[in-house]
């Protein structure tokens, strides 16, 4: 993005509003996935309790009621409570915002050569694992802040239980990335290219159920559903965002909204096949990059369809468990995490490599087709260095222009990636 | 319970501490003295044969007719009765206790008559006799801890009791 | 029998000592305040400074470990406001740095050991094996626990906390105050505080007759008005020796039964509000409103009816409304396995409640608790069987089991879940369980009454003068309405107004139950407990 | 001097500035919720310096080890140790002084020192844009089980040949950590007071 | 000093030096925080701001950008930069449990209490 408008604008200028155009699309995206998701939340509700939600708010489906309760938070007075620490109290609910907003930065919405994603991290999955876990101190900072008992019941048991569940959690994020190889997204959305038999959840039954383990993480790693102890109104009043009221409530309920979206996000990546859709349709179409930028723009913009709708059915999953479960007690949601999800989390991690190790780059779905064209992904390194020692050297010598600067770079990752994966078999040949 | 037979049997074992009953109401009752009450409830909880171990409600009823008119053709001198009704898991009958006090011990306005507390005996007494406490103004001794159940803990006065007035102002609350 | 002495030598303890320095110390600094400093704040810090070693004195002085215990936490009370005046008097700049250092070097020595003593207390002299000194009248639940020494402390030693669960906690069911002694999670003491909602209906029951106080009685228990009304119109009837007629008596208990239906679908609503899911309660109350309806067409009212009356009841059923009673069941029994799979069997539902709040039967009967409380511990006590004889003859000839865990399992007349084994007799999981299996059987009852009613003839029970002379003498009768049995108490001198009128409300005693239920157990558990018992406030507090 | 702002160089400030000023708030806060709070800023912005550097997977850990794991963990000791204290813990104005004084005189010594050194000089900026954009997790992976990826051109063989890769140090560390955890667990565990401990008076 | 030159810093490269010029800042206002604080976890906070001081300059030293291809220390920077945050944590985790196990002894956090040892 920042090279294409680099050829209109002076550079610093072009990476401005590249900044610019990327920030505005992220928190428009989440903003407006907010704004859906609490219309979708009362509609869901509605039907499962046998009842309509808003219709009459604006319109056929009251598609405007979101708009109503934002305009309600807004003119809401934000009061705070004397005896908070009034400094801690304000910041609170910006710095979760901020937490559950920066998880975007990392998460890629089409991949291929270019990919639609804000900053290319190659340590993709980690980056975002990290950033969840910051989510915490908005909330403990707000539990303290608020001076009052019930705030920090809640502030205390939401981080005990988002810090417990971060062990499962980066434990069933870890089977992809064994299983594609890299912790970059946009790698490990690339490898399930082609029909949902490569979708990474199909690719062995281990990662099979440790997809499921780690839906039940995510849930309760984001406060929803059965684990959502911190707002439990019927035992703490509201949990940590009691004393809040007004904007600064409405900035906790978009961190929430908006982790909720990014660890569904992340699971249709990681396990869902992100861009990938069920059917190869972009190759049927024709829509890739061979024939032209059109219709690879098309194709792109058709996987982050897929992506987002995938998130949005998990999120949907997340609000019918929320409104069909009681609520789980701390001890009972501690004892889940450590005694079950963690341990299930292992074990199929285990079953994951054992899986890798006995038929390595054979899906189970490809058990019966002969392994050639899964296995051209993990040798492509191989092939990849022969390529790239050979022209690189050429193209070094030419002219640093912006517009070549992409391919030569992933090239160049190939390269040190290969030459890294060859030593590493010449030494375990050497060691064994 | 089987009537005069069953207050006989408790006047031979009890003697002076059953001073009367009352059968042709429709729900017959044995009056007992203060002193003897904590024996009386021990021997009909503990007794196999009677087994009354379900208190059903500990209450008391102000007789005191405060109009001069009526009072002269009142029947009864102004005194208080605290009423035990008791039942019987197994043998499913029931029984009602009164026991007479005076309106104030001694007579001297202010000081709550006494009765001895059978929360010992019944475990359900205890929030029963509170509120008797707290409406009617009986002090039962060595209740573990006899304070107001149902009105403020400083609210003056008994507002079950005939000739109870409503104070005029309660924490700046126009009462009357 | 070793009667535990205590130390009657408290000049020779440390912790005295320091508290008579410190005393001393704060009347040498505040004799040099100014006028004005000396008046406000003097007075104040040198009272609390010598209540310290005061109380440390009068509690050894007592005699008794208890008595002495506490008046050492009042001691320690005392050097928490001692601690507030100095910081108050800091504040101010009443106290140099000087002054500060030899306050604080005094506090923060005795602090720590007016813990260790108060620790100390009752323990140094006697050994729990074979300590049999006497602390007081033993009655069954003092609420004074001696402190055991094996009590194993938490790993970071966190000073309780008294939080307050109420009177406006969403989950208190009404305008109920637990107040709650919590270490952690973990709450050591719960004390309920009643009389939010007092209305002193008794008093006003003495200026009424018998029939104008009907609508007094429908705002006690105000989830089953037509229940409340049943039980004194009875108590009235008992005293009169009035019989209503045979088809007055069917038309009551398809009354009665229909009311039993929906407060208990509140309770199953409530309780699923009370851990945390929400839709069983919207279930639930799609039905009642049905029933409300049904309810509206017999007496214009939806919740407070005034329709069952002394004699029988205010107006007799409208035509069709039997068959619309009826299709309302037939459309309702199926429904039912809906709630069992969204509570009942559900496995995160079973997790909160079995084996939570377990009651014994023989406590259950000393508390004086009924109903589905009392049955859910596996009392085997309805009174609509064991009940008084006008009551009875309600129900005389109808077929049904009284729902209560006997020998090992419930009334197998209809198809009912299975019990988890996880759930104990008397727990939490079981008086739930009690009230769904309830629902069932009222809606036999209601059938029954149904073809009962339209085959008997006769008046509906026309009711009784409003200004009848009530015969003098008293009567006390107890109906088992929905949260347990009802209890109303007439005295009445001969004229036409009761000379008493007395309710024994169940959730009363229901909830008494709570602070011996809750002790030791987590905060999430509170309204777990505290639902289970399904109480309502208008009837406690009357 | 090159053509307009070079941005690593902008955000490098930013980010230093935003570190150096949140460690200062810590030092002198005196709330100690404060204090952890501009902590877990400083830390924070710091692996934003670590991103910049190109270190982006040790930065990734920074903020999910250190903020997210160690800090916590600080602020859980926070909050059960925090109490009302009769005198506010201040460190009387003496200590305050003397400790500015020699911090002021450490710093200035080292940024000479950093500053004259000539091999630490920034390279020029056409260097410094050549820099080819590699992967980071895969060489830090390998250097941690069997190979030094980053030495391959390493000119003398003596000294490729002797680079060993981090496998060692990391069981080590594996297992220091295992100890560690049993440790803290042990150290801080429940008080099970025995009954013939009895506290004197 | 005559490199310092503030007029051109924005357009120039960072290199090692100003790396370290903050991480000796952090590092300093660690070892002030050490002395200054009586809260035993202010202590706490103050060690972890020296040892990210100590992180930032192995980071400076390892990384391509501010020495250039193949001069710094390679991949041994961010590897020890690894282990010294491990490590941290586990310091973080034993020193907690001291912090607590003085809280439950002493009533209270601040470190002037423990003078058991003195004379």
């Amino acid at each position: 993005m920042a090279e294409f408008l680099a050829n209109y604008l002076p550079a610093w200028l072009a990476y401005m509003v590249a900044g610019a155009i990327h920030v505005g699309l992220i928190i428009n995206l989440v903003a407006v996935g907010a704004l859906v998701f609490i219309w979708l939340e009362r509609k869901i509700s509605g039907r499962i309790q046998d009842r309509l939600g808003p219709t009459r708010v604006g319109g056929k489906f009251g598609w405007l009621q979101t708009l109503a309760d934002g305009l309600k938070l807004l003119t809401k007075e934000d009061l705070v409570p004397g005896g908070a620490d009034k400094m801690l109290f304000r910041i609170a609910p910006y710095v979760s915002f901020c937490a559950s907003i920066a998880a975007f930065l990392a998460i890629p919405f089409a991949g291929g050569d270019y990919p639609f994603i804000v900053q290319h991290v190659n340590t993709g999955v980690f980056f975002v694992l990290a950033v969840l876990g910051l989510e915490v101190f908005g909330v403990i900072l707000a539990g303290y802040a608020s001076a009052s008992k019930w705030s920090l019941f809640g502030a205390m048991r939401e981080a005990a239980q988002v810090v417990s569940y971060e062990v499962p959690l980066g434990l069933c994020a870890v089977v992809p990335v064994m299983l594609a190889g890299s912790l970059d997204l946009v790698v490990i959305g690339d490898v399930q290219q082609g029909w949902f038999t490569n979708w990474l959840i199909f690719h062995d039954p281990a990662t099979f159920l440790i997809f499921w383990v780690y839906f039940t993480c995510a849930t309760a790693s984001v406060n929803r559903a059965p684990f959502d102890l911190a707002e439990a109104e019927s035992e703490l009043v509201a949990g940590f965002h009691t004393e809040y009221s007004g904007l600064r409530w409405s900035f906790f309920f978009m961190a929430e909204y908006g982790s909720m979206f990014s660890v569904s996000l992340l699971a249709s990546i990681l396990f869902l096949g992100g861009w990938n859709g069920p059917l190869p349709i972009t190759e049927w179409l024709g829509l890739t990059a061979a024939n032209g930028d059109i219709a690879w723009y098309i194709g792109q913009v058709l996987g982050v369809i897929n992506v987002i709708g995938k998130a949005v059915a998990g999120v949907c999953v997340m609000m019918w468990i929320r409104w069909t479960l009681p609520r789980l007690r701390i001890d009972q949601v501690m004892a889940t995490c450590l005694k079950y999800c963690t341990p299930l989390a292992a074990a199929f991690f285990l079953g994951a490599v054992a899986w890798q190790w006995s038929l390595p780059g054979r899906t189970f779905f490809g058990l019966l087709e002969s392994p050639a064209e899964l296995q051209s992904v993990s040798e492509g390194w191989s092939d990849a260095t022969a390529a790239a020692t050979d022209e690189d050297e050429p193209e070094a010598s030419e002219d640093q222009t912006v517009s070549s600067e992409p391919s030569r770079k992933v090239a160049a990752a190939k390269l040190t990636g290969a030459a890294a994966l060859q030593i590493a078999s010449t030494n375990l040949q050497g060691g064994k | 319970m089987s009537g005069q037979a069953f207050v006989d049997q408790l006047k031979q074992k009890f003697g002076d501490d059953i001073v009367g009953a009352n059968l042709e109401n429709v729900d017959p009752w044995v009056e007992v003295t203060a002193q003897g009450l904590l024996a009386v409830c021990q021997h009909l909880h503990d007794e196999p044969s009677l087994a009354f171990d379900y208190l059903n409600s500990v209450t008391a009823v102000d007789y005191l007719e405060t109009d001069p008119k009526k009072a002269a053709k009142a029947d009864f001198e102004p005194h208080m009765q605290v009423v035990y009704h008791l039942f019987s898991m197994q043998h499913k009958h029931s029984l009602v206790l009164k026991v007479i006090v005076p309106r104030w011990r001694d007579d001297v306005p202010g000081q709550l008559p006494e009765v001895p507390s059978v929360a010992g005996i019944w475990a359900t007494a205890d929030w029963h006799e509170r509120e008797c406490f707290d409406l009617l103004g009986v002090k039962f001794t060595d209740h573990p801890n006899l304070r107001r159940i149902l009105c403020p803990e400083d609210w003056v006065g008994y507002p079950l009791r005939k000739d109870y007035e409503m104070p005029t102002e309660y924490h700046g609350i126009r009462g009357r | 029998m070793v009667i535990g002495v205590a130390r009657t030598d408290f000049e020779k303890l440390e912790v005295y000592q320091l508290a008579e320095r410190l005393a001393d110390l704060t009347w040498r600094i505040a004799l040099h305040w100014d006028q004005m400093a000396k008046a406000t704040l003097g007075g104040q810090l040198i009272r609390a400074a010598d209540s310290v070693g005061a109380n440390i004195a009068e509690g050894c002085g007592r005699g008794s470990y208890g008595d002495n215990r506490r008046f050492a936490k009042i001691a320690r009370g005392s050097l928490y406001e001692t601690k507030h005046w100095l910081r108050r008097a800091y504040s101010r700049d009443l106290l140099d740095a000087g002054q500060i250092e030899q306050l604080r070097s005094i506090i923060d020595e005795l602090a720590p050991r007016l813990n260790a003593y108060i620790r100390s207390i009752g323990r140094a002299a006697c050994n729990p094996k074979t300590d049999t000194t006497d602390y007081g009248p033993r009655t069954t639940h003092m609420s004074t626990l001696v402190d055991d020494p094996r009590v194993i402390e938490f790993d970071v030693r966190t000073d309780e906390m008294l939080v307050n669960m109420g009177p406006q906690h969403p989950s208190t069911h009404g305008v109920l105050r637990l107040v709650l002694r919590t270490d952690g999670e973990v709450v050591s003491e719960v004390t309920p505080h009643l009389g939010y909602l007092h209305r002193c209906a008794e008093k006003i029951g003495e200026n009424l007759t018998p029939r104008q106080w009907i609508p007094y009685t429908d705002r006690m228990d105000y989830l089953a008005g037509m229940n409340m009304n049943l039980g004194w119109s009875l108590t009235v009837e008992k005293l009169l020796k009035y019989e209503p007629p045979e088809k007055g008596r069917h038309l009551r208990v398809i009354i009665a039964e229909m009311g039993r239906i929906a407060s208990h679908l509140v309770g199953m609503g409530a309780y699923g509000l009370d851990l945390g899911s929400f839709s069983p309660f919207l279930y639930a109350f799609r039905e009642r409103e049905k029933i409300l309806d049904l309810f509206e067409e017999v007496c214009g009212a939806r919740l407070t009816y005034s329709y069952l009356t002394v004699g029988g009841a205010t107006a007799d059923l409208p035509r069709g409304w039997l068959q619309k009673c009826e299709a309302f069941l037939e459309q309702f029994e199926p429904i039912i396995a809906e709630y069992h799979a969204l509570l009942t069997t559900n496995s995160i539902f079973i997790k909160r409640t079995a084996g939570i709040g377990v009651m014994s039967p023989e406590m259950a009967i000393n508390f004086g608790t009924s109903g589905p409380v009392l049955r859910g511990s596996g009392v085997d006590h309805d009174l609509r069987r064991d009940g008084e004889e006008i009551y009875t003859a309600m129900y005389d000839g109808y077929a049904f089991e009284v729902i209560v865990e006997k020998d090992g399992h419930y009334p197998k007349d209809h198809k009912y879940p299975a019990v988890p084994h996880e759930a104990v007799l008397g727990d939490c999981w079981h008086r739930f369980y009690v009230r769904m299996l309830e629902v069932v059987q009222s809606i036999d009852l209601v059938r029954q009454a149904i073809d009962r009613y339209s085959t008997a003839e006769g008046g509906y029970g026309e009711p009784r003068k409003l200004t009848e002379k009530l015969p003098k003498g008293e009567a006390y009768l107890e109906t088992e309405s929905p949260r347990g049995q009802m209890g109303f108490y007439l005295v009445s001198d001969g004229s036409s107004i009761p000379w008493r009128a007395r309710a024994r409300s169940s959730s009363f005693c229901n909830l008494s139950v709570t602070s011996d239920l809750c002790r030791g157990c987590l905060i999430a558990d509170i309204p777990a407990i505290v639902g289970s018992l399904d109480i309502v406030m208008g009837e406690i507090d009357r | 001097m090159g053509d307009g702002i070079y941005w690593p160089t902008f955000f490098f400030l930013l980010f230093s500035a935003l570190a150096c000023g949140f460690a200062l708030a810590v030092v002198f806060s005196r709330n100690v919720v404060r204090m952890a709070f501009y902590l877990v800023m400083s830390l924070a912005s710091t692996a934003g310096l670590f991103f910049l550097a190109g270190e982006d997977f040790v930065g990734a850990m920074q903020l999910m080890i250190y903020v997210g794991g160690t800090l916590v963990l600080l602020i859980f000791g926070v909050m059960l140790t925090s109490q009302k204290q009769f005198v506010e813990m201040k460190t009387p104005a003496g200590q305050w002084i003397v400790g500015l004084v020699t911090g002021c005189a450490l710093v200035a010594l080292l940024w000479m020192a950093a500053f004259e050194t000539p091999q630490w000089q920034p390279i020029s900026r056409a260097e410094a844009e050549a820099v080819a954009v590699q992967p980071t997790a895969t060489p830090i992976g390998v250097a941690l089980t069997n190979g030094r990826v980053d030495q391959l051109d390493q000119p003398d063989e003596t000294l490729r040949g002797g680079m060993s890769s981090y496998l060692l140090p990391f069981e080590i560390v594996s297992v220091h950590l295992l100890v560690v955890l049993i440790g803290a667990a042990y150290l801080a565990r429940a008080k099970r007071r025995s009954p013939s401990a009895a506290a004197p008076g | 000093m005559h490199h310092f030159m503030l007029a051109n810093l924005l357009t120039e490269p960072v290199g090692v030096a100003h790396y370290m010029a903050v991480g000796a800042v952090l590092f300093v206002c660690g070892v002030l925080c050490m002395a200054l604080k009586r809260n035993a976890l202010g202590v706490l906070m103050g060690i972890e701001l020296v040892l990210n001081g100590a992180n930032l300059n192995f980071i400076a030293f390892g990384s391509r950008f501010l020495r250039g291809e193949g001069q710094g220390l390679g991949l041994d920077g961010p590897l020890m930069a690894l282990f010294v945050i491990v490590l941290a944590a586990a310091e973080a985790a034993v020193a907690l449990a001291i912090v607590l196990n003085f809280y439950n002894n002493y009533d209270s956090v601040d470190i002037d209490r423990a003078d058991q040892l003195q004379g």
